[in-house]
């Protein structure tokens, strides 16, 4: 039908537009390297030469402390190409402390997260759970960014054969016409589909403000793993 | 008789390291050496009846942390520090989720000065009390 | 049409391999930091925290040393995430230098590259610049890597108005039956679509070997620039 092809069209510019967005993210995490990091250790590598004329402890001990913060930034460039806890510890404490970052920088708005604790031990295909740590980092950042919220709930829980994962503001709520210019909405839609994910975007059960929810298809409870087939086919 | 220790680490920079280290302890050591956390399981179940560890987290095959997970559960008294890049707080939390009750351990983070890691290792491996890097965040 | 239809399916497909591809990558190069630039560096912080208890000017040479490669090897890094040098220097210069390289590691195959000399002003969007290089840089990367060839020739052209880009080889040529399991020649069909350009591998001018051959509609010379509708609505 015309519909279904129209969709699929949309769909295609969707993914074209995240491509253009993935390309710019390189660029400016490039950026950061170069006029950061590269940047700091020249400082560090010119106070080893003079170090080599005229060695004095007083000035390693600056040196070490510049090298101290040029390490603990690059850990943030690091973590911003990839989550590396996604692995190691899982969505959960990743997610959780992504939020607690946000909170610890956030003025008046308050988060309140929830993670089922059956899902810590939660084990899905790589891609997946990296899908879903995108699409939730970017729905918060929305909330920071636009919402004028002062509460923020964040949710993640099993409902039966389903994975819900819900971001609610009290804030502003959608405006009627969104602007065609942000990628952060197309973003969702599109990652979400590429694992074969639902998201839909609501009235808030706040007086006012935005609930975002994600839904995800996964095997029944007791069996190990939480994964649909499509995603699974791209591990 | 000596100490064993196993060290698992994928790094050679960063074992050497701990192995230069080591080397000016007074005690009599024994060191293993494990490249990722599978090979760490093996040797470690071989090892004294309480196995003593220095681990890295982030490893080839198995990390750092399930590695920990699957030792305690055979061997619960396994006493273990982490050395690690990471400085984030979650990776002390989620390893209070595991670690058997009454059970030391140790979180050191790579950047510290030698003595410092030192001390840590000999506070956990010796002394039998759990030391956590300052640096990382205060654990609520 | 049934077949329209299809290609558009087989395109979406297409597009979340590359969006995997694109996570991929971005995982590999933190590691590539976290394994090697931020241990390096620990191990240069370790021998600061020496020589505030014990300067000495021979080992602040070796830590410059040790500091110096890490430096280049970040410099790598962040050329691999975005090739700055694409913005400065435009395309031509930036594929001849990543030529080059390759000629430097590559022990019998040997490079030829043609850069029309009127192209060294041309001026694209950044996106299709960016693109360019990335299928190029893919081309001649299965060339190395698949085509057991002696000679490789590079080509990039304006030809009226289409802009020609050739990666021809003297190989074994492509077998008869594509293995499905690569990302390479996916990437790049997929790629050249979002800049609207059209991709042909066909039997190489030489004897045996591949020819690679990438057609971009730009603007008639004469007016500035060189851009396709398409590409230009992403800027
Ligand atoms: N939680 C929210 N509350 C209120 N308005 C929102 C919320 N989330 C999104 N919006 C509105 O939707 C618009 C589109 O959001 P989108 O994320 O696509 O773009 P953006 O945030 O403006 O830009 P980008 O995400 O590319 O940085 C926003 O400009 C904003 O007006
Ligand atoms: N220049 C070439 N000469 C000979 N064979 C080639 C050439 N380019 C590609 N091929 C063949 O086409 C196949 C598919 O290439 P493709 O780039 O898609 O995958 P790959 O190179 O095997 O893996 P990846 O690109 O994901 O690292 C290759 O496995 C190889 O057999
Ligand atoms: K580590
Ligand atoms: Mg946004
Ligand atoms: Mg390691
Ligand atoms: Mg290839």
């Amino acid at each position: 039908s015309i519909n279904r092809m129209a969709e699929q069209l949309i769909r295609v510019v969707g993914t074209e537009k995240l491509l253009e967005g993935a390309e710019e993210e390189r660029r400016r995490i490039a950026m950061d390297l170069h006029d950061q990091t590269l940047a700091d250790l020249s400082s560090v590598l010119r106070g080893l030469q003079e170090m080599e004329k005229n060695p004095d402890p007083e000035r390693a001990g600056q040196l070490e402390k510049e090298l101290q913060k040029t390490m603990s930034n690059l850990r943030e460039v690091m973590n911003n190409l990839h989550p590396q806890s996604l692995e190691i510890l899982g969505l959960g404490p990743t997610l959780e402390s992504h939020i607690e970052q946000l909170q610890s920088k956030g003025g008046t708005l308050k988060y309140h997260c929830y993670l089922q604790p059956e899902l810590h031990n939660l084990k899905m295909p790589r891609l997946v759970s990296l899908t879903l740590y995108r699409v939730a980092v970017e729905a918060l950042h929305n909330v920071v960014k636009h919402a004028q919220a002062s509460r923020c709930e964040f949710c993640l829980e099993r409902q039966g054969r389903k994975l819900v994962m819900v971001v609610e503001d009290n804030g502003i709520g959608l405006p009627d016409q969104v602007s065609s210019g942000g990628r952060g909405l197309n973003n969702i839609r599109e990652r979400a589909r590429t694992i074969g994910a639902r998201v839909e975007w609501k009235k808030s059960r706040f007086s006012t403000g935005t609930r975002f929810e994600l839904t995800l298809p996964v095997r029944p409870a007791g069996q190990q793993g939480s994964q649909n087939e499509h995603a699974d086919s791209h591990r | 008789m000596s100490m064993q220790i196993l060290i698992a680490e994928d790094n050679p920079k960063d074992y050497e390291f701990l192995e230069q280290m080591l080397g000016h302890w007074d005690e009599e050591i024994e060191l293993f050496r494990a490249q990722n956390g599978l090979n760490a399981l093996e040797l470690a179940l071989e090892l004294n009846d309480v196995p003593l560890v220095i681990s890295d987290i982030q490893m080839p095959e198995m990390n750092g942390i399930e590695f920990a997970r699957a030792l305690w559960q055979r061997k619960p008294d396994a006493r273990i520090v982490f050395w690690s890049q990471y400085k984030d707080e979650m990776y002390v939390r989620s390893l209070l989720r595991i670690v058997p009750p009454e059970t030391v351990y140790g979180y050191i983070l790579k950047s510290n000065p030698s003595e410092r890691i030192s001390t840590a290792i000999r506070t956990v491996l010796c002394d039998e009390q759990c030391w956590i890097d300052p640096e990382v965040r205060k654990v609520q």
